[in-house]
């Protein structure tokens, strides 16, 4: 692999841990964001244009933006900066990031078997994705459509303002 | 898209064009009985499609579908299963204030689902199946919207199967890497060209197990079951312990045909350490538990251990007594679940054991039922779960699973305990003499079929055995 | 088809009480009652012409009854009958009478249910007697748990929950057992044979390695001996036969232990000669132990009915003994203990529960001083305190005598053991009329002694047990067909003696 | 060994366990949503390497539905996030276990 | 001769009707039925035994049914009648129906009349039966039917506890011997196939030889029954007790019938004991060790029926020793002789009790020889033939043969003789001590109510036959007469003598009768021998048995059943149960409701499966 995918790689991984690290929820985000588009590079770097677009777009432009709207709305930043670094202890991270340690260290074991030498990149321009799609994925795609119908109407129904709550708790704040 | 390709998925698309349809409806004019009209007719129209099947032989939709006789009868199932919830759904939200309508939307498409899994043979078929199942059913756990613990079990339940999902996709990625195919038939062949199958692949292949033991809910993956299973609407928590569980193992049953899982010993035993850790962990949970919901949560844990035995015991008897035991899962579940739904009054479900003390007294029917369904659920005789049960321990005896039968044994002892206990509690004399409410005629309708059904299977299960005989069989 | 319809009656007659407890309270009990006299009439009246049956067909089977079920497995109902079958048949029947009888004032709420539970656990004990079939057996065999365990569970006593619960619980692990035990005979004898089939008869002599032999038997036993009860798996007994309503402990003393001493005679000795061999002298030692640590119990025991129930555990102990002496005096032996303590400890629950009744408390501290106040009952309890302690002249001295002469040509020591049981018997079995009937009573009772309606439930039973202590062959002749043959020469060690018939 | 293959899966093997121990380590739930979306992407990325090696349109294919998957999971997610704050007044997902036992 | 089994049958009838229909019938008609059934069966007796002995002295065996037949099994209740049963039988007819006919004075107050002449009737009726009784089987029949009885009359009088644990001590102490004689049951079906008498003992002398370790294991089980039911040591402790019960039980039971069922038993299986000399000889020493003990005890006792009930230990000491020694037909005589004086004994102490308003201490008595002159004669009488005061006492007779034998047969020795005498001394000693302070010195209780006529007329005819039933049998110095012996020789082998001398033998009468007027005079002269206090109390409780077997068995029996009470194997599942449910609650403790530890849990089952694969992958 050439040094740009290295330096690809290096961003997204720092990015990401920087996520990881932040107490503020809004920078967190913006590495995330950051993350995203290095893995966009990638992407482009394994032969997939088409890919890296949608990355872009998509996940950067559309998700994370309304995850970052979501966050505004709630008005969130800098107050929950405090309790997360409140939050975020030596004692609450080690035992789980020695767990995913060993995680790591056995899916790099497993990536970097002997077996498997090839390592070409194979280029495969939108075109073939398409046609692959809309030819024998065409029911996936129309699945896909089920799918994110699911998601409308769920979100649609959670996200309405509830009429009435009768959680206690709200009760007494509100009396 | 031939014709024969869309009839063969007609029950597909006839689920998929109603929740459309339903949608247009909702958008119309909001009626919950018209909406459950609709819904149940689906689940007719789609049972009925069942039945136009052009081919007897499998029939492959390449790359994604494969519709044949274990995919037909699972359709079949599947459908059953969610016209049952149907049948209790609409009393229960009824009782709600909240609007009802795009429960059925979501039910339809959570269906839709479970059909794409039952009959797909492909990763992107199952990936898709999955989650338009679990994005569903996130909407359905979080319904009740007016009831505390409805988002946070629908929290759970989202970042749980996100979770999931990603180990799935990572463990589908490390397998696609190194085989190039993502069709099950196609990685079959592929393991089977190259002789020695790479460990990453196999390791692929327990990543994906993650996805679909959460999916499950066996051991370690079992924990958000009793919190969903509480959490959730009555006839939702009935949908996931049968359809969403039943399609994932079904699902899981064609991938392991398809790539000659009993070949590999090693997943061979990751299999039986989580069965026999679901069978104890499920059972000692259930113990001594207060409330029946997380109480049925827990038995399902236990119960899909037993499953996976049969599930260990081989392609043949083994797999036999898995489609066995999940018809009468389904039914048992059903019918538990439907007691505890018709019982649940305006304000609160009728989920913690004291809610039954003395009902045989007070709706002896309603107290039958609910029995009939807890000895079918600890194996008793007369009632399908028995046959089940005899159908694994057959099947494991056949292959000589002798310790996780013994195992079988002492959790089905400690499993009766605490069915039992809800019995003796239904047959306590009753503290006071409360009149029961009038009884939904559809759910006590539903409720009586499927207790019937259930006593049927347990007296003369051949006719099942042999449909599910020659099912097999058409599949090699 | 008779023996079909001695199952279907039951059930359709458990149907019909339960629904007609709607009309009126006390019709269930009458259904009962004539549902149960007219298959007393019935099984009686085939044993009474059982010799000229038994010349009809040459095999030891009297009836038989097939009828494919689950052909996929082999599994078929299929009921057979013989001598032993008959014997047990009857003796469900004439002990399911009396206990409609001994509940007709007990039970006053729920009758319908009540009489729906007792014909339905009787349906299923008549399953158990007659099936040929190793999966319709297990299958009658839990069966007649749920029935079993409402009737103790809804009509018992103080603790009855917990009783039920001990009951269910036991039994079904045991029963568990059983299943794997049947299912690996079952593929141990397809993989040999080439058929499926769990029919008893074809999975007689199933050729198999030896180590295989033992584990299923094992399996076996387990069952019934927890269904015996044998030491240490009793302790379920106790709490059930206490918190069960009088009818429940005559069912439970009187035929659901039978069950397990039945399995022995008929599954586990002709199903694994072996391995019953090989395992007897434990088995046996099992049985001696049960006797003296059940005795001992017994005797410490402050409640009747507990004490009782302990008794059960030391007589079901010669059961154990007698079963696997391996020859024709233990075996009828065995069969006339069946018979024989079904009917004592009948008796003396029901002596329990109409004191109980009388008195409202079944501590045995309370009591005592009875005699002037019930000598009828007394004179009754005395003949079953005897009956259980051995008298000769009362069918239990029969039975015990008979195992312990068998057993003692298989295993002198262990039997030498179990006799010790007939002193510690006699300590106990003393100990109950002292304390209920003799002393000076604490207060002046003015009781009624034996209603007519308990003189009628105690009378065939004083009837039964002195009949059968001083002519016992009718049982006998109707057993003998059905040992197994190569029990009929006894296989004591001396084998230079000979046995001469006598003149 | 490092291929092209194996350095992309590696990366992406980091990036899903760093988003694991994220999910790990917070207590906020929007983080943990956003942690869920790291995992995700890190196994589109493991597919996208994938088809790179074999030269197949399917693994592309697959990511795209993951995308679609995501997004969906995020709008029910964010809406449910939504619910729980109005009951809960706060984001911490360890107040959300009410229910146990 | 078809009409034996009336015998038997008669008083069982009795019972049965007596049960049944006792209100019905009134005291008469109890009083009817009660010795009625006991008095035709002793007719009947006598005209069976006036044909048994006119027809040739045959044997007769009457099969009534089948009892069971198993195989080569086969046992049946039929009635055998030989000389050696009828002797026995006999006895317990007549002896029997006096004692009835006394009881209907002795218990003529008693609210419980029926019940009384129920459990009596059913007493004979099974005493009959094991004495009728053709096979083992049977025989053990009547063994346990006469020791149930035996327990339903000592604890006639319920109320008081104690009654009724001198009557469980009965049972329960009898029990044990008959344990002992169903193992002798079992062997004998292991070796001879059968229980029949006949077929035993004619098989017996086939299959062993003389000390063949086996018969001899089954002689000594049967000695075990022996011992249990005639009290010898080392079961001698119920008797004592047994006196609880009403007085004419313990004439009938406890002195002239049941007891003597262990004599019974041993001659009838003498054949067994003949082939196993060790065992015969342990019958010898156990009758010598125990008329020794019982004498001593005897002799400290201060209530009359106590010292009775000793002194009946002592007398079948008496037989066991002259079955000890092979002087089969001595021990028959003596049981008959026995059972008349004694009898006699305990009714005139009975007659005794009941004037003194049941009063049996024997030092609250005292000049009753003015009061009850009739009952002074006839104790006398009674008191005479125990004590054998030569010639006139039927006791002289009977004992002296056993004295004369132990010394003279074969099996015998100057030890034996010796032991025998000495127990003669000690018998006259506390029988004439009995007899001086009941009916001598000054009267210290008045007299309630002097016996009736239906009391004293039993007595009579006893005393007659106390003193004249010794003529059936005389010694070879006295006239010769072996009535009894010549009858018994087809059941009883005669005795093999060591010697015989005329002159030893008068000398051994001589010294016996010596002795026991010695004992007389010692006591005549002094009521009170200086023993020590200690021994004294240590000869009246029974020489320490009662005590160390309530040490070495009762004791340790109740506090194990207390101990374990709740039965400790259930502790085993109620443990276990609890271990289920404490892992429930550690498990539980895993549902926090905390959804990062859900994730955690995922993930650990990720790191555990994968590393499972890899760990599998690297091992392979």
């Amino acid at each position: 692999m050439g040094p740009a995918f290295y330096i690809a790689a290096a961003v997204a991984v720092i990015s990401t841990l920087m996520v990881i690290t932040r107490y503020n929820i809004m920078h967190a985000l913006l590495y995330l964001i950051v993350s995203l588009l290095s893995i966009a590079v990638v992407f482009y770097l394994y032969g997939a244009p088409f890919m890296a677009a949608l990355e872009v777009i998509i996940y950067a432009g559309a998700i994370m933006v309304l995850i970052i709207f979501f966050v505004m709305m709630l008005n969130l930043g800098p107050q929950t900066a405090g309790e997360e670094r409140m939050w975020l202890q030596p004692r609450i991270w080690i035992g789980p990031s020695i767990l995913c340690a060993a995680l790591l260290l056995e899916l790099g074991y497993l990536i970097l078997q002997p077996a498997h030498a090839t390592g070409d990149i194979h280029v495969v321009d939108p075109k073939t994705v398409g046609k692959t799609l809309f030819g024998p994925y065409i029911l996936a795609v129309e699945l896909a459509g089920m799918l994110l119908m699911a998601g409308i109407v769920g979100a649609y129904h959670l996200g309405r303002q509830k009429k009435k709550i009768t959680h206690r708790f709200l009760e007494r704040t509100s009396s | 898209m031939s014709t024969s390709d869309l009839l063969s998925l007609l029950p597909l698309l006839i689920l998929s064009g109603s929740a459309v349809i339903a949608m247009l409806l909702v958008a119309i004019r909001r009626n919950h009985r018209v909406m459950h009209a609709f819904a149940v007719l689906a689940f007719l129209a789609g049972l009925l499609a069942l039945f136009v099947q052009p081919y007897t032989v499998p029939y492959i939709i390449a790359p994604l579908f494969v519709v044949d006789a274990f995919a037909l009868f699972n359709t079949g199932l599947i459908l059953v299963a969610g016209l049952s919830v149907l049948f209790l759904s609409y009393n229960y939200f009824e009782q709600r204030e909240e609007r009802k309508e795009e429960y059925y939307i979501l039910l339809l498409l959570a269906t839709v689902g479970g059909l794409v899994l039952v009959i797909s043979q492909h990763f992107i078929s199952l990936f898709l199946g999955l989650e338009t199942m679990s994005i569903s059913l996130y909407g359905l756990i979080a319904y009740l919207r007016a009831r505390e613990r409805s988002d946070e079990a629908g929290f759970k339940y989202l970042l749980l199967a996100a979770l999931s999902s990603a180990f799935l996709l990572f463990g589908m990625a490390l397998v696609y890497a190194y085989t190039g195919r993502m069709d099950f038939p196609g990685v079959g062949a592929f393991l089977k060209s190259v002789g020695s199958v790479p460990v990453s692949v196999v390791a692929g292949f327990g990543l994906m197990l993650i996805g679909v033991g959460f999916k499950l809910g066996i051991v370690p993956f079992h924990m958000w079951t009793p919190d969903i299973y509480e959490g959730s609407p009555l006839p939702v928590a009935a949908y996931i312990a049968t359809v969403s569980k039943g399609s994932m193992l079904i699902l899981l049953m064609r991938f392991y045909r398809d790539i000659d899982g009993y070949e590999y010993t090693i997943l061979w035993w990751v299999f039986a350490i989580i069965a026999m850790a679901s069978m104890f962990v499920g059972n000692w949970l259930a113990l001594l538990q207060q409330n029946v919901k997380r109480l049925l949560a827990y038995s399902s844990i236990a119960h899909m251990g037993y499953i996976l035995i049969a599930f260990l015991a081989g392609l043949h008897a083994g797999q036999e007594a898995v489609i066995f035991y999940l018809v009468a899962y389904v039914i048992t579940s059903i019918g538990a679940f439907g007691v505890l739904a018709i019982l649940s009054d305006r304000v609160r479900d009728a989920e913690m054991i004291d809610d039954f003390e003395g009902l045989f007294w007070r709706n002896p029917w309603l107290a039958t039922i609910f029995t009939a369904m807890l000895l079918s659920l600890a194996g008793i005789p007369l009632t399908a779960g028995f046959i089940g049960k005899f159908y694994i321990v057959a099947a494991g005896v056949d292959a000589g699973l002798w310790l996780l039968l013994v195992l079988l044994v002492i959790n089905s002892v400690i499993g009766l305990y605490y069915y039992i206990r809800i019995i003796a509690v239904m047959f306590q004399p009753a503290k006071e003499e409360q009149p029961m409410g009038r009884m939904p005629f559809f759910g006590i309708f539903a409720l009586t079929a499927l207790m019937l059904l259930l006593i049927w299977l347990g007296v003369y299960p051949s006719g099942l055995i042999s449909v599910i005989r020659e099912m097999m069989l058409t599949m090699g | 088809m008779i023996l079909f319809l001695f199952i279907l009656i039951l059930v359709a007659g458990a149907f019909l009480a339960w629904l007609s407890a709607v009309v009126n309270k006390e019709l269930p009990r009458w259904i009962a009652l004539l549902v149960l006299l007219f298959e007393l009439t019935i099984a009686a009246g085939i044993w009474w012409q059982l010799d000229e049956a038994h010349r009809w067909s040459s095999s030891q089977w009297l009836y038989t009854f097939q009828q494919p079920w689950m052909p996929r497995f082999g599994i078929s109902f299929s009921l057979a009958m013989d001598g032993l079958s008959l014997l047990m048949l009857v003796l469900t029947f004439f002990l399911g009478t009396l206990s409609v009888l001994v509940s007709w004032n007990e039970i006053k709420e729920k009758t319908g249910f009540f009489h729906f539970n007792l014909l339905f656990v009787l349906a299923g004990i008549t399953g158990v007697f007659l099936t040929m079939d190793l999966f319709l057996f297990y299958f009658f065999w839990e069966v007649m748990l749920i029935p079993m365990y409402f009737l103790i569970g809804i009509w018992g006593h103080g603790n009855r929950v917990y009783a039920a619960f001990k009951f269910f619980i036991f039994t079904q692990a045991g029963g568990l057992l059983m299943l794997l035990s049947i299912l690996g005979l079952y593929f141990v004898h397809a993989h040999n044979a080439g058929a499926y089939t769990f029919s008893y008869f074809d999975l007689l002599n199933t050729p198999m390695a030896v180590e295989t032999g033992r584990w299923l038997m094992l399996g076996f036993l387990v069952a019934f001996i927890v269904k015996l009860p044998a030491v240490p798996f009793h302790t379920w007994l106790p709490d059930a036969h206490t918190e069960a309503p009088t009818a429940g402990s005559v069912v439970l003393a009187g035929l659901l232990l039978k069950t397990g001493a039945y399995g022995i005679l008929r599954f586990v000795i002709p199903l694994f000669p072996e391995a019953s061999h090989y395992f007897a002298p434990g088995v046996m030692l099992i049985g001696a132990i049960g006797i003296l640590y059940g005795g001992k119990l017994a005797y410490a025991q402050t409640d009747f009915k507990r004490l009782v129930a302990y008794t059960s555990v030391s007589h079901m102990g010669f059961v154990l003994l007698g079963a696997f002496a391996f020859n024709a005096l233990a075996y009828q032996g065995v069969v006339m203990q069946m018979i024989t303590h079904g009917i004592s400890t009948g008796a003396l629950f029901m002596i329990a529960g109409s004191l109980y009744e009388r008195l409202h408390t079944r501590e045995l501290g309370k009591m005592g001083g009875l005699w002037p106040a019930l000598p009828g009952m007394g004179v009754v309890t005395m003949i079953f305190v005897m009956a259980s302690l051995g008298l000769p002249g009362l069918g239990n001295f029969v039975a015990e005598f008979l195992i312990l002469a068998g057993s003692w040509q298989a295993q002198p020591w262990i039997t030498a053991l179990a006799t010790v049981g007939l002193v510690i018997a006699t300590i106990y079995s003393l100990r109950i009329m002292q304390k209920v009937f003799f002393g000076t009573s604490m207060r002046e009772y003015k009781l009624p002694d034996l209603s007519i309606r308990e003189g009628l439930m105690l009378i065939p039973l004083i009837a039964a047990i002195i009949w059968l202590g001083l002519y016992p062959q009718p049982v006998i002749d109707a057993v003998k067909p059905g040992i197994p043959l190569s029990f009929q020469t006894t296989t004591h060690h001396q084998q230079d003696v000979v046995i001469h018939p006598p003149k | 060994m490092i291929t092209s293959t194996t350095a992309g899966l590696t990366l992406a093997g980091i990036l899903f366990t760093l988003g694991l121990i994220s999910i790990l380590i917070r207590r906020n739930i929007i983080f943990m949503l956003v942690s869920v979306e790291i995992m995700l992407n890190a196994a589109g990325l493991a597919f996208v390497v994938a088809a790179s090696r074999w030269g197949q349109p399917e693994g592309q294919v697959m990511f795209m539905f993951i995308l679609a998957m995501a997004a969906a999971e995020v709008s029910v997610g964010l809406a449910l996030i939504l619910q729980l704050y109005h009951q809960l007044k706060t984001l911490d997902s360890d107040e959300a276990s009410r229910m146990r036992g | 001769m078809q009409w034996i089994y009336l015998i038997p049958a008669l008083p069982f009838l009795g019972a049965l009707i007596l049960v049944l229909f006792s209100r019905a019938i009134g005291k008469t008609g109890v009083s009817l039925i009660g010795c009625g059934s006991v008095g035709i069966a002793a007719l009947i007796t006598l005209i069976a035994g006036g044909q048994f002995i006119g027809g040739g002295w045959q044997q007769f065996t009457l099969p009534l049914w089948n009892w069971l037949s198993i195989g080569d099994f086969n046992i049946g209740i039929t009635l055998h009648l030989d000389a050696l049963s009828l002797a026995f039988t006999f006895v317990i007819t007549f002896v029997g129906f006096l004692i009835h006919l006394y009881s209907t004075g002795y218990m003529a107050d008693d609210p419980d009349y029926a019940r009384f002449f129920a459990c009596m009737n059913l007493f004979v009726g099974s005493m009959l039966m094991l004495v009728l009784a053709d096979n083992l089987l049977l025989l053990y029949l009547g063994w346990e039917g006469v020791g149930l009885c035996s327990y339903l009359l000592i604890g006639f009088w319920y109320k008081d506890p104690a009654n009724g644990a001198a009557a469980r001590k009965a049972f329960i102490v009898t029990r044990v011997g008959d344990t002992a004689m169903a193992i002798a049951l079992f062997l004998l079906v292991q070796h001879t196939g059968s229980l029949q008498l006949s077929t035993i003992l004619a098989r017996a002398t086939q299959l062993w030889a003389q000390g063949d370790p086996t018969v001899t294991l089954i002689a000594f089980l049967l000695l075990g029954g022996a011992v249990g039911k005639s009290a010898q040591l080392p079961l001698q402790t119920w008797l004592p007790d047994a006196m609880a019960g009403p007085t004419p039980v313990s004439a009938l039971i406890h002195a002239a019938t049941m007891v003597t069922a262990g004599v019974y038993l041993i001659a009838r299986t003498n054949i067994l004991f003949i082939l196993a000399p060790a065992a015969q000889a342990t019958v010898a020493i156990v009758g010598a060790v125990t008329l020794i003990l019982a004498g001593c005890s005897a002799f400290v006792q201060t209530d009359i029926k106590r010292v009775l009930a000793y002194s009946t230990i002592s007398q079948i000491g008496y037989m066991f020793l002259a079955l000890g020694v092979g002087a089969w037909s001595a021990a028959v005589f003596h049981f008959i002789t026995h059972a008349f004086f004694k009898a006699l004994l305990f009714m005139g102490a009975g007659a005794v009790i009941v004037a003194l308003h049941h009063e049996q201490d024997m030092f609250r008595m005292g000049g009753l020889r003015k009061s009850l002159p009739g009952v002074f004669w006839v104790f006398l009488t009674g008191a005479a033939s125990l004590v054998a005061i030569p010639f006139i006492s039927a006791g002289f007779y009977s004992k002296d043969q056993i004295v004369w034998l132990a010394w003279s047969s074969a099996n015998g020795n100057i030890g034996y003789w010796l032991v025998a005498i000495i127990g003669a001394f000690i018998t006259a000693m506390y029988t004439f001590r009995m007899v001086f302070l009941v009916f001598f010195g000054e009267e210290k209780t008045h007299v309630h109510h002097p016996p009736g006529r239906s009391m004293m007329i039993p007595l009579y005819i006893l005393a007659v036959c106390s003193t004249f039933a010794g003529f059936i049998e005389l010694p070879h110095t006295l006239g010769h007469i072996t009535m009894l012996s010549d009858l018994l020789r087809p059941v009883l082998p005669s005795v093999p003598l060591q010697f015989e001398s005329t002159g030893l033998e008068w000398v051994s009468q001589g010294v016996a009768a010596l002795l026991s007027f010695l004992g007389i005079y010692i006591i005549w002269r002094s009521l009170y021998i200086p023993f020590p206090v200690g021994l004294k109390e240590f000869w009246k409780n029974g020489w320490g048995f009662d005590m160390a077997y309530d040490r070495i068995f009762v004791r340790p029996f109740v506090l194990l059943a207390r101990w374990n009470r709740r039965d400790m194997v259930d502790k085993l599942y109620t443990g276990l149960a609890g271990l289920t449910r404490s892992f429930h609650r550690a498990m539980s403790a895993t549902q926090s409701g905390v959804l990062r530890w859900y994730i955690m849990g995922i993930v650990m089952g990720a790191v555990l499966i994968l590393s499972v694969i890899i760990w599998r992958q690297y091992v392979v």
